[in-house]
């Protein structure tokens, strides 16, 4: 395997080590908002391993060009999922947040052993 | 012939937006402190934006892009020097000195408001 | 070429991700936040995602930091350090890390027109869209009709997140704020970012209705749209002040917002159904196919644009709010 | 041409985040972040017409109008908080 081949794979390996990254902020983290930013890096990782798979050797973004002959696109697929994925994770990264908010006006602290401890 | 004398012209242009993008990394990397950083940065940027932009828009001739690049140049050269003004009033309200060297993270919370 | 500017770009990525989760100062974190976001980006652009490079850009450069940074302001800023647990999870992480990157040797290589991925309906799309649509933008053809199913589910999904925040945040402190303070919120007293913010957000809003009415011929959607026309009203919260933003789109217009965009989204597809189709199927809404095609979606994307702005803005207020009174 | 350019880009915004790593205040970062905004507007300017693409400058423009939120809301809330540690100091 030449060196060029074993590039082709370097972005899995990419979308490996963030997600090590974040799911290790998710697990030793004792902070919650911490935790929360790890997770959006996980999924980040994720978007990262989808938009991967979509691209195509010579094509172009899947928008059709009028006077081009026989174009090659990338597949739209795994955009559409990612693209809605995107404003989702938003979304629910902030429900997440809200969440945090109500435990530190509660507890007084977002770190987990403290809260573990008050309880 | 005038294509040719345009191709050259934008040459130029982007050669040299693109020596100003890093020389504004060099000193935003290398000056001592933060309003020399901002200083560097700052007006390095706005250049390169100007050269680049111009560079770019004598290549693409007279299309619906150029409009639009000239739209992101306009808005660049806009919003670029407003955000370096509020970042460099809020430090300087925030008590951070222009003259005493660096400052670390938290020394410049208990400095006089 | 362009690869090597990717792999560049991916290590950096990494970089950034490390010393995100190392800082201590979790306001620092968010600030790279917003680099990782941009990095992200471009390697999406360069995968040739360009819609989803732009949803990125429009939701990672404003909406994110500015949600992130209202929940700092309520819970406080500063990481206790850790004190046990983290060699043990750091083993499992790379043993983990390691193992995905084994596995990945089975995958196909970047750019490989073989890949399973490649074979299956996605030529379809490609090939069905000119034919049943007429425009030139497939993904905004698969995300509103091919798989309109699946949309509908996420608008519900943003809009539910939004109910929840809403539910969460919208309940009275238990402490009463111990004394009313009128903060000297918003930019208000430098000129500069002001004027230029105030010449900066219909230009903002406008951008964001071209992406709107743009999608499907460019990049672009309801989802892009409701994310930017909600940074624009953001940027005049940050310049005015909260109340006078909420003053400008009250939190009614907010709320019809968001359930009347859902709900636009369901109606048409029980129109379809009335008019004899199936549920979203847009080609009996009009005379022409196509044009009950173009139709659908035109309306449907509408309807995801204004749930998408809304329940982002709400969610904003919702902790700028909280912010005020506590 | 377009390749020197971009890569003059890449160079500098490996810099800026060395800068961003590196502080030493948050001011430094938010700086930046900045440059490195902007950095990102010009790569994608440079790269659609690199790519064959320039109807894809709509990505460069939205950057090129909302970068600037970003960063006046890290300066806003910064201030904040600043004004609530020095309340909580002399209180």
């Amino acid at each position: 395997m030449t060196f060029l081949e074993l590039l082709g794979y370097f972005n899995y390996w990419v979308f490996a080590i963030l997600l090590a990254v974040g799911l290790y902020a998710v697990i030793s983290k004792t902070n919650l908002i911490k935790k929360l930013i790890g997770l959006s890096i996980f999924q980040s990782a994720v978007f990262l391993m989808y938009i991967t798979m979509d691209k195509v050797e010579g094509g172009t973004a899947p928008i059709i060009q009028a006077g081009v002959e026989n174009p090659v696109f990338s597949n739209p697929l795994p955009q559409v999922l990612i693209l809605t994925a995107i404003v989702v994770g938003v979304s629910t990264l902030s429900l997440g947040l809200a969440m945090v908010v109500r435990i530190k006006e509660c507890y007084g602290t977002i770190e987990e052993n403290e809260i573990l401890d008050a309880d | 012939m005038i294509d040719l004398a345009l191709d050259i012209l934008s040459w130029i242009l982007l050669t040299s937006g693109g020596v100003f993008v890093l020389i504004g990394g060099i000193g935003g990397l290398r000056l001592p402190n933060f309003y020399t950083r901002i200083h560097a940065a700052s007006l390095t940027d706005t250049m390169a934006t100007l050269l680049i932009f111009i560079g770019i828009i004598l290549q693409a001739g007279f299309t619906l892009a150029s409009l639009k690049l000239f739209a992101i140049m306009l808005f660049l050269l806009l919003t670029g020097p407003t955000a370096t003004y509020a970042l460099a009033n809020a430090a300087l309200l925030s008590g951070l000195k222009p003259d005493t060297g660096t400052a670390k993270d938290k020394t410049k919370e208990n400095a006089p408001e | 070429m362009i690869y090597i500017f990717a792999l560049f770009l991916l290590t950096l990525l990494v970089i950034t991700a490390i010393a995100i989760v190392r800082a201590e100062d979790l306001f620092v974190a968010v600030i790279l936040t917003s680099i990782f976001s941009l990095l992200m980006a471009i390697n999406f652009f360069i995968l040739d995602a360009a819609d989803v490079a732009l949803t990125e850009a429009a939701v990672g450069a404003g909406v994110t930091t500015v949600i992130f940074l209202c929940a700092l302001a309520l819970t406080g800023d500063q990481e206790k350090p850790q004190k046990q647990g983290q060699k043990v999870a750091l083993v499992i992480v790379s043993i983990l890390a390691l193992v995905i990157i084994y596995s990945t040797f089975d995958n196909p290589q970047l750019g490989d027109p073989d890949a399973p991925v490649h074979q299956h309906v996605a030529p379809w799309y490609l090939e069905k869209t000119p034919e049943y649509m007429d425009f030139p933008n497939v993904v905004t053809a698969i995300l509103s009709s091919f798989r309109g199913y699946d949309t509908l589910g996420e608008v519900f999904v943003v809009f539910a997140a939004c109910i929840g925040v809403l539910f969460i945040l919208g309940v009275s402190p238990p402490r009463k704020a111990m004394q009313v303070s009128v903060k000297k919120s918003g930019l208000r007293h430098h000129l500069i970012p002001q004027v230029v913010g105030r010449l900066l957000i219909p230009f903002i809003v406008l951008f964001g209705l071209y992406t709107q009415f743009h999608g499907e011929y460019g990049p672009g959607g309801g989802f892009q749209a409701g994310a930017l026309i909600a940074t624009g009203v953001i940027l005049y919260a940050l310049l005015e002040g909260e109340a006078e933003a909420l003053r400008a789109v009250p939190r009614r217009v907010l709320l019809g917002m968001v359930v009347g965009g859902a709900l636009l989204y369901g109606s048409v597809g029980v129109v379809c159904m009335l008019m004899g189709g199936a549920f979203l199927d847009y080609s009996v809404l009009a005379a022409d196919p196509v044009w009950g095609q173009q139709l659908g979606i035109l309306i449907i994307e509408a309807g995801v644009g204004m749930a998408v702005c809304g329940a982002l803005l709400s969610i904003f207020h919702a902790f700028a709010a909280r912010e005020r009174v506590s | 041409m377009y390749i020197l350019v971009s890569i003059a880009i890449l160079i500098t915004m490996v810099l800026a985040v060395v800068r961003a790593l590196m502080g030493p205040t948050v001011y430094d970062r938010v700086l930046a972040v900045n440059v490195f905004g902007t950095k990102t507007v010009l790569l994608l300017s440079v790269i659609a017409f690199l790519n064959g693409r320039p109807d894809f400058l709509d990505l460069a423009l939205a950057y090129a109008l909302i970068n600037m939120v970003g960063i006046l809301a890290v300066l806003e809330f910064f201030q904040n908080r600043s004004q609530r540690n020095a309340k909580a100091k002399h209180d």
